[in-house]
């Protein structure tokens, strides 16, 4: 296995604090993730994490903080610039599309990138007049590649709705990959899969950290990937940061351990 | 048996994207489409040209537009009559104001006007969801047909209020017999129901969907909801634009605001959901279902009637026919609830496995 | 303890379709006794779910349906039975997916959890409880559901089936996006109910390292059949299961960094 | 002045009058998550059937007496409506458990051309009339104050008042009671509600017959202002923007969007509507609606729209 | 093959016009009986029928059109609703069928030399719309007494609640009435704004353009409001039973327009009872015959059959006459009172004749008021004024024909 180049900041979060109404979701966050690394983010249940991933894509807005993307600040940004800028998510409660096909939500992944317009798109043709059709096999070969990468080529055509919990995770995950994003956010990506898929998915997630050099910040309970797969970790407790560091140092935090692990750890 | 797809492999993308990527499918539909075209003119009767088959060709038409936008991008319209009244009265003032304005463009121009006013009454979608939002296209539908019937300048003065139309010719060929009317409305019918499965196969029609499905995470993939919605409306209003013209200047000939009205609205809906949201397919099962049903039924149930030595006074056969009806679309929601195209769909899947049961 | 204890629920059987077309379940059998907890493993898809909701009759909502087969609950065939009868038998799921009610605050959502019960003593002493096994929810409480996060829900959506005071538990994925600390709390708590007040739990979990360490007895499940099943212990101890389930192929524990993505064979599926 | 009070009150009590069907659909939405277009045609064939009832019984049993009659024939009309919750129960819902929306939906559309047809074989598709003695002719109030004083319809006055009663009676069902609850969790996820123990057939089976109750009262009070007849369906359509506007799941919110709406289609009418050639209070009503919901998606007392991920 | 001229029946017994639309259609079915049963058809020609609901909507209108216009011995179609008319007025010159319209439809239509298929027999709204005029002016005491009084249309909001605003609006330049248009929009459930308007504005007369439900309706409202009931004129699709039964005592004193008589009397009616009723053959409930609806449905088939009669006196007596026949006979109907008398229809109509120009044959009607029993006439027959409403046929007509691009007839052509 060579050794992984661990590059600049580029993603950094300053001071975020959210709340809603009372509950303080976040208080004062800050961050930072290099470009190339794994990082996770690892905390008791509602402390905050899935929050935390919602204000860096856009999906909440943070009363206060700052996040920078490769040095460029932002304080309120829509999702469609985040995902612009090429950052990718994936969601704790799964949020696919659920009556479209595995290919289609992929490929809605790839939208970002279509060129041709409605009317192209209206007069596709496979006689080679204009370019829509040619920009959609583009696209779905590319989509194919990622359908093969999570060995999910038997529900290319089954609307994602009826597949089973593990597998709707995976699509989550492809739908994400097909933006060929530089940093991709995962929360809880491996929940509700049994120690075999656990395994599949550590090594997705680190073969497209290694292949395609993507940023990747991840939410997981599973302190035995965690400690496995990322290079450093943040712990967050009750919308607090309470640790920072490399897997090691975060499991020896007395705090994280009593507010996270437990004893039995 | 016959109905497999094995030993049909994909060899390219390009294969696997098309319309219809199973070949007996693809035979199906051209052999249907050729009917359509050959074969039906051939047999059927005068009666079933004008009264079933045009009327079904043009509210399919209807029934598609709408699907896009219910189906497709899942925003609940009510206001789909008004759509088609504006389509309309636009090809109307079009085709008598404009000296020497020929039938297509008419129509075509029609079904803008109707974007522009579905693109209109769409936008409170960008913040009003679901059911409430069936109140903006009610406000639509509502509005339209009051438009319609108290602005003078649309009916071109006529002191009734009702308008017609006569001399239909498309290059120069007159539309008047069952046979050139049936055959226009399936021409048309046929383009646009392509290109409208081209949109809805290609990017942007995954764009409706997402926002259908789940449009947080839509918006997160970088989907604008505002775009997405937007043109869903214009692209659904277009083309019930086009078939409000028809409806008007093939199938009415003369019209009063009231043949759009609000139950016009309803029945499309009831199509689009009975036929299957989000198909294209559903469109034609929905709008046979909706259209074609209540006539059979209502010249089958005195037949049926008679058959136990009863008679049924008309009133009786209606009623009758309603409770029927309902009655059927109860139990083909119960059977299917994602409508007759699933059913169609599940129905080839278990063909797919046959004799096999599963 | 329970080999010889009563027969609570007898799975015999069966098949189940989804959608008129979709086979799932291919035969599928399990006996599950009086105060035992029974786990069944297997992975995505493999159709535990689908068992789980054949028992407690929530199929009909997703369009399935049992074709072969029987269930017996206590003796008496349930498959005809409404999902409520069998609440009122005792018979309590927790579903997948957590399904709490969006728009009730926390505290209502555990509140409907008690709907069969009718003594209101009974009912506070049982919040009571849920909320000392949760005190995160004690904190939310007034929240609406949907405006939680993921892990809460979950507490909720077992606290809520635990103010029922069920007899017979369904778990399906129990400890799904839980954090370890609760995980291992849920799991003391069903051994607490299993042993205190000696509620059977028949268990779909995916968390085999947990799930075998607490159950009595244990079915894995791959593709829609029971491919192999046996005492807790001797599943902990089986090869096949150690290498797939517990990620201990070759003595040691795996590093999930190191696992290669090739392909493996399953031997009891040869 | 006097003319715009008139206005006023007049928009006042049609508006109460919506409520009343509005009612209707709040109730089944709130506890059931299902749109329930068969409203209309439950007021109508509630109407029908007490119409018809209040007619036929003293045949059948020779009573003079018309208030007695009336008694008999409501409830004969509310054992029907029990009946009717029972079968769509028994034949519809129970077979479309946890089926999206719009599944839900046109089923009951399939109910409304059902219980149309019904209603008009049982009944007939006359007018009819329904007399419970309501008084016809106005009454004017402050005549010292306003030349030719107030008009106000005591008819109209009665209605609100049984229509405030029905609201305050279900709200106070659903704040207090654990049906309540329960009925809203059905409304938010039927099979977890099925899960943790909810009968829903039984829950189904009384929503729909309070809210055919409801319809049985709005066709009692509308039949008895217009006469028993087909069109009374096309109250539904009325009542619609008042739904909305209140919020789907708000009985409070039926009778504060009824006012409003009421209100605000009258005085459209009344003070815009000749400038345009009139005509306008339908889509007056709505575009109306629609302004509010633009600034509350939800309604004014609906439940907020939860969009999470 | 047996010699049988069909007449297609569109009705509706349905939806909310149901109420005034089946006494209507009763009226035609048991006129088509009754000409079977006691005269074995016409001069040997055998009547049949069919009905088809079409639920007063103009699409199910235009199926059960094309459903039965193909018939063999199709003779004409009575509509039973404006908008049908309009669609079904473009389609009738190409199959070569006459539509009937007694009462409605478009009041241009009159003009034969234009509308060579339509007939809009014995009255359209604008000659009704000038009688109610007239008996207005008459009851001031002169027509020049209406100038500065206040007149309310209240009216259907749709084509034919529309019809009479051009006559009305003549009449208001004439003699300098005050014109206030209240339309109701369908199907006139919700009438509250307009009498509030009516309450405001204290007209001196209400005129109703209604049908179905909304007549019965604005009469309760008006009681509501207080408006008098005696003020109120109705067009005669205002003034028949299903629109003042159930309001009770509360529509004593309203008027409408009547172009025929009701009640049980006339010998037409007995025939019926007799030959029909009696022997269990009638189409509807036995109280309603002779209703003023049901009446006026007689009269429109008796019209159809007295045109395939006088059609047959030209092309061959016995014979089963072909549409175009039937236009023919249709124009050329000439029903003087003896003729009427000989028909069993004494006292119960105005004589009638059409010709090639004049399509509608008679522009008389009369007033008749409830008095909370029964109609009674209030009025006697007036004749809408020829001098005004002759050129307005004539301009509207001209301007069809220019829309369409089509010219009026050739003299040669009222011949065939
Ligand atoms: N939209 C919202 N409105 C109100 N409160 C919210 C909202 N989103 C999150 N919260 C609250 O903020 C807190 C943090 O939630 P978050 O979902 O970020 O937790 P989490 O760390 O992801 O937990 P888990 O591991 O259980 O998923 C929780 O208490 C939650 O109830
Ligand atoms: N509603 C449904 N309609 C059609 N197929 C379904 C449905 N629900 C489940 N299935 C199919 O049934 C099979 C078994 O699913 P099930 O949910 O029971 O698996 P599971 O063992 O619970 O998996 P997981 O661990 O991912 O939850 C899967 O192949 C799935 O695609
Ligand atoms: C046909 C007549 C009864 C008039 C009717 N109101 C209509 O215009 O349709
Ligand atoms: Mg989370
Ligand atoms: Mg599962």
């Amino acid at each position: 296995m060579n050794e992984k180049k661990i590059g600049e900041v580029i993603l950094d979060v300053r001071n975020i604090s959210l709340r809603f109404g009372g509950v303080k979701a976040l208080t004062d966050i800050s961050f930072d993730v290099r470009e190339h690394e794994v990082r996770a983010i690892i905390g008791p249940n509602g402390a905050g994490k899935s929050s935390m991933l919602n204000c860096i894509n856009g999906v909440y807005q943070p009363q206060e903080g700052s996040i920078s993307f490769r040095g460029q600040t932002f304080k309120h940004m829509n999702s469609r610039q985040v995902a612009e800028m090429g950052i990718a998510r994936t969601f704790q409660n799964l949020a696919l599309f659920k009556g479209m096909s595995v290919i289609d939500n992929l490929m809605t992944g790839r939208n970002l990138r279509v060129k041709s317009g409605l009317l192209a798109q209206a007069f596709r043709n496979p006689f080679g007049i204009g370019n829509a059709q040619k920009e959609e096999e583009q696209h779905r070969e590319f989509v194919e590649h990622i359908i093969d990468f999570l060995e999910i080529q038997a529900h290319r055509k089954t609307p994602v709705g009826t597949l089973p919990y593990g597998l709707q995770k995976r699509v989550d995950l492809g739908r994400a990959l097909a933006m060929e994003p530089q940093v991709l956010l995962l929360d809880e990506p491996m929940a509700g899969m049994n120690l075999e898929e656990k395994q599949d998915m550590s090594r997705f997630i680190l073969d497209v950290n290694d292949e395609f050099g993507t940023t990747i910040v991840l939410i997981e309970h599973d302190m035995g990937v965690v400690m496995d797969i990322s290079d450093r970790v943040v712990v967050l407790d009750y919308g607090k940061k309470i640790g920072d560091g490399t897997p090691e140092d975060v499991r020896g935090n007395e705090e994280v351990i009593s507010a996270y692990l437990g004893t039995s750890h | 048996m016959f109905y497999r797809e094995n030993g049909q492999f994909k060899t390219s993308y390009r294969a696997d994207q098309q319309i219809f990527a199973i070949a007996q499918d693809r035979w199906l539909v051209l052999a249907l489409i050729a009917a359509a075209f050959i074969v039906v003119p051939m047999l059927a009767s005068d009666y079933m040209m004008r009264a079933i088959l045009i009327p079904f060709l043009i509210m399919s038409l209807a029934a598609l537009g709408v699907n896009i936008l219910v189906g497709y991008c899942g925003q609940i319209s009510l206001g789909s009559g008004a759509f088609m009244a504006v389509g309309a009265y636009m090809a109307y003032n079009f085709f008598v104001r404009i000296p020497g304005m020929p039938l297509v463009p008419a129509l075509l121009l029609g079904g803008l006007c109707a974007t522009v006013f579905g693109v209109l009454f769409g936008l409170p979608s960008l913040r009003v969801k679901g059911l409430y939002l069936a109140v903006a296209t009610l406000a639509a539908q509502f509005f339209a047909d009051w438009m319609f019937l108290r602005v003078k300048w649309f009916v071109n003065d006529s002191p009734s209020g009702s308008v017609s139309v006569n001399n239909l010719q498309v290059f120069g060929l007159p539309i008047e017999s069952a046979v050139s009317k049936y055959l226009f409305c399936l021409a048309v019918l046929v383009v646009l129901a392509l290109l409208a499965k081209n949109l809805v196969r290609s990017a942007i029609g995954r764009e409706w969907m997402a926002i259908r499905d789940m449009d947080v995470a839509a918006a997160v993939i970088g989907i604008r909801p505002m775009y997405a919605k937007l043109s869903a409306f214009a692209v659904s209003s277009f083309i019930i634009g086009v078939a409000g013209g028809l409806w008007a200047f093939v199938y009415l000939g003369a019209w009063e605001p009231a043949a759009f009205g609000v139950d016009l609205s309803f029945r499309l809906l009831f199509m689009v959901i009975i036929g299957g949201l989000g198909s294209i397919m559903g469109a034609f099962f929905g709008a046979g279902f909706i259209v074609v049903l209540p006539i059979v039924l209502n010249q089958a149930l005195p037949e049926l009637a008679s058959l136990f030595g009863m008679s049924m006074t008309t009133a009786t056969v209606s009623h009758v026919e309603l409770m029927i009806f309902g009655g059927l679309i109860v139990w083909f929601l119960i059977v299917e609830p994602h409508g007759l195209a699933k059913l169609w769909s599940i129905g080839k899947q278990k063909l797919r496995l046959w004799p096999f049961p599963h | 303890m329970s080999t010889d204890s009563p027969i609570v629920l007898n799975v015999n059987g069966i098949e189940v379709i989804y959608n008129h077309v979709i086979l799932v379940l291919k035969g599928v059998s399990l006996t599950v006794r009086q105060g035992q907890i029974a786990a069944i493993l297997g992975g995505n898809g493999a159709g535990k779910t689908t068992t789980l909701r054949a028992v407690s009759n929530l199929l009909k909502g997703e369009r399935g349906e049992v074709t072969k087969g029987s269930i017996e609950l206590r003796g008496e065939r349930i498959e005809n039975l409404s999902p409520a009868d069998l609440v009122q038998r005792g018979v309590v799921q927790v579903m997948e997916g957590r399904h709490c009610f969006a728009h009730l605050t926390i505290e209502e959502n555990l509140m409907t959890g008690s709907y069969t019960r009718k003594d209101k003593a009974e009912v506070a002493r049982n919040l009571e409880k849920v909320y000392t096994y949760f005190p995160r929810l004690k904190t939310r409480r007034t929240s609406q559901a949907a405006y939680t996060s993921g892990g809460e829900q979950q507490m909720c959506a077992i606290g809520r089936a635990l103010m029922a005071n069920p007899s017979v538990v369904l778990l399906d994925e129990p400890s799904m996006g839980l954090a370890p600390q609760i995980v291992e709390e849920v799991f003391e708590i069903v051994k607490d109910l299993n042993h205190k007040e000696g509620v059977t739990v028949l268990l779909a979990e995916q968390n085999t390292n947990m799930a075998l360490r607490y159950a009595d007895y244990g079915y894995i499940m791959e593709s829609g059949r029971i491919v192999m099943d046996g005492p807790a212990a001797d599943l902990r101890n089986n090869e096949d299961v150690k290498e797939f389930y517990l990620g201990m192929g070759g003595g040691e524990r795996k590093s999930f960094k190191d696992v290669k993505s090739y392909k493996r064979r399953k031997r009891w599926l040869a | 002045m006097a003319f715009f009070l008139e206005t006023l009150l007049g928009g006042l009590m049609a508006g109460m009058l919506y409520s009343l069907v509005a009612l209707g659909f709040v109730l089944i939405f709130k506890a059931s998550g299902v749109f329930n277009f068969a409203q209309g045609a439950m007021v109508l064939f509630a109407a029908l059937a007490m119409a018809r009832f209040s007619e036929w019984v003293p045949q059948w049993i020779g009573i003079e007496s018309l208030v007695l009659a009336n008694v008999i024939a409501f409830v004969l009309a509310g054992a029907l409506m029990w009946v009717v919750a029972w079968l769509i129960e028994r034949l519809v819902l129970r077979h479309l458990v946890n089926q999206e929306g719009v599944t839900l939906l046109m089923a009951t559309l399939g109910i409304t051309y059902f219980l149309d047809g019904l209603g008009q074989t049982l009944f007939g598709s006359n007018i009819y009339a329904i007399n419970v003695g309501m008084p016809k002719d106005p009454v004017f109030l402050l005549e010292s104050t306003f030349p030719g004083g107030v008009l106000v319809n005591l008819e109209d006055v009665y209605a609100a008042c049984i229509a405030a009663l029905l609201v305050a009676a279900l709200s106070l069902f659903f704040q207090k009671t654990s049906t309540g609850r329960a009925l809203r969790a059905v409304a938010d996820d039927h099979q977890a509600a099925q899960s943790i123990g909810i009968p829903l057939n039984r829950i189904w089976v009384i929503v729909w017959f309070v809210a055919g109750v409801t319809a049985l009262v709005a066709g009692i009070i509308w039949g008895s202002k217009l006469g028993v007849q087909f069109s009374l369906t096309t109250l539904a359509l009325r009542a619609l923007p008042v739904v909305i506007l209140g919020g789907l799941t708000s009985v409070p919110g039926a009778i504060i969007g009824g006012l409003i709406i009421g209100v605000g289609e009258k005085l459209s009418e009344v003070y815009l509507g000749p400038f345009v050639g009139g005509g306008i209070e339908i889509w007056f009503a709505y575009v109306l609606a629609l302004v509010f919901l633009l600034f509350r998606p939800q309604g004014l007392f609906g439940e907020k729209i939860i969009d999470r991920v | 093959q047996a010699k049988e001229q069909f007449f297609p029946l569109l009705s509706y017994r349905t939806g909310p016009y149901a109420p005034n639309g089946t006494p209507w259609a009763n009226g035609k079915q048991d006129y088509l009986k009754l000409i079977n049963a006691r005269d074995g058809g016409v001069n040997g020609v055998k009547l049949t029928f069919e009905e088809c609901e079409t639920g007063y909507a103009t699409d199910r209108g235009v199926e059960c059109y094309e459903r039965l216009k193909s018939r063999p011995g199709v003779s004409l179609f009575d509509p039973q609703a404006t908008g049908i008319t309009f669609a079904l007025t473009e389609k009738v010159t190409t199959d070569k069928i006459p539509l009937i319209t007694l009462g409605y439809g478009l009041s241009v239509s009159q003009d034969g030399n234009a509308f060579k298929w339509n007939f809009p027999l014995m009255g359209s709204y604008w000659t009704g719309a000038d009688i109610l005029i007239q008996h207005i002016g008459a009851k001031e005491g002169g027509l020049d007494k209406l100038k500065g009084k206040k007149i309310a249309l209240v009216y259907h909001d749709s084509p034919f609640g529309k019809e009479p605003i051009p006559l009305l609006q003549e009449r208001q330049r004439m003699h300098g009435f005050d014109l206030q248009l209240i339309p109701v929009t369908a199907p006139g459930v919700e009438q509250k704004a307009a009498w509030l308007q009516v309450r405001q504005s204290r007209p001196d007369y209400v005129l109703l353009w209604g049908w179905g439900v909304m007549n019965s309706t604005a009469l309760k409202e008006a009681q509501a409001t207080g408006y008098p009931r005696e003020k109120m004129y109705g067009v005669w699709w205002a003034g028949a039973e299903p629109d003042v039964k159930d309001v009770g005592a509360g529509a004593k004193g309203y008027n409408a327009l009547a172009l025929n008589t009701s009640g049980q009397q006339p010998k037409v009616i007995q025939d019926i009872l007799k030959h029909v009723h009696d022997k269990g053959q009638g189409t509807g409930p036995k109280d309603e015959v002779g209703s003023v609806l049901y009446t006026r449905g007689v009269i429109i088939q008796m019209l159809g059959v007295e045109a395939v009669r006088r059609a047959q006196e030209r092309f061959g007596k016995g014979k089963v006459m072909t549409g175009e026949q039937v236009r023919w006979g249709l124009e050329n109907l000439a029903l003087d009172q003896k003729k009427l008398d000989s028909l069993g229809f004494a006292g119960v109509m105005r004589p009638l004749s059409t010709s090639c120009n004049d399509h509608m044959g008679s522009t008389w009607a009369r007033v008749h008021t409830w008095d909370g029993a029964k109609w009674n006439f209030s009025s006697d027959f007036l004749q809408a004024d020829e001098q005004i409403i002759k050129p307005m046929v004539k301009a509207g007509a001209d301007k069809y024909l220019a829309d369409k691009k089509m010219t009026r007839r050739a003299a040669a052509d009222c011949g065939s």
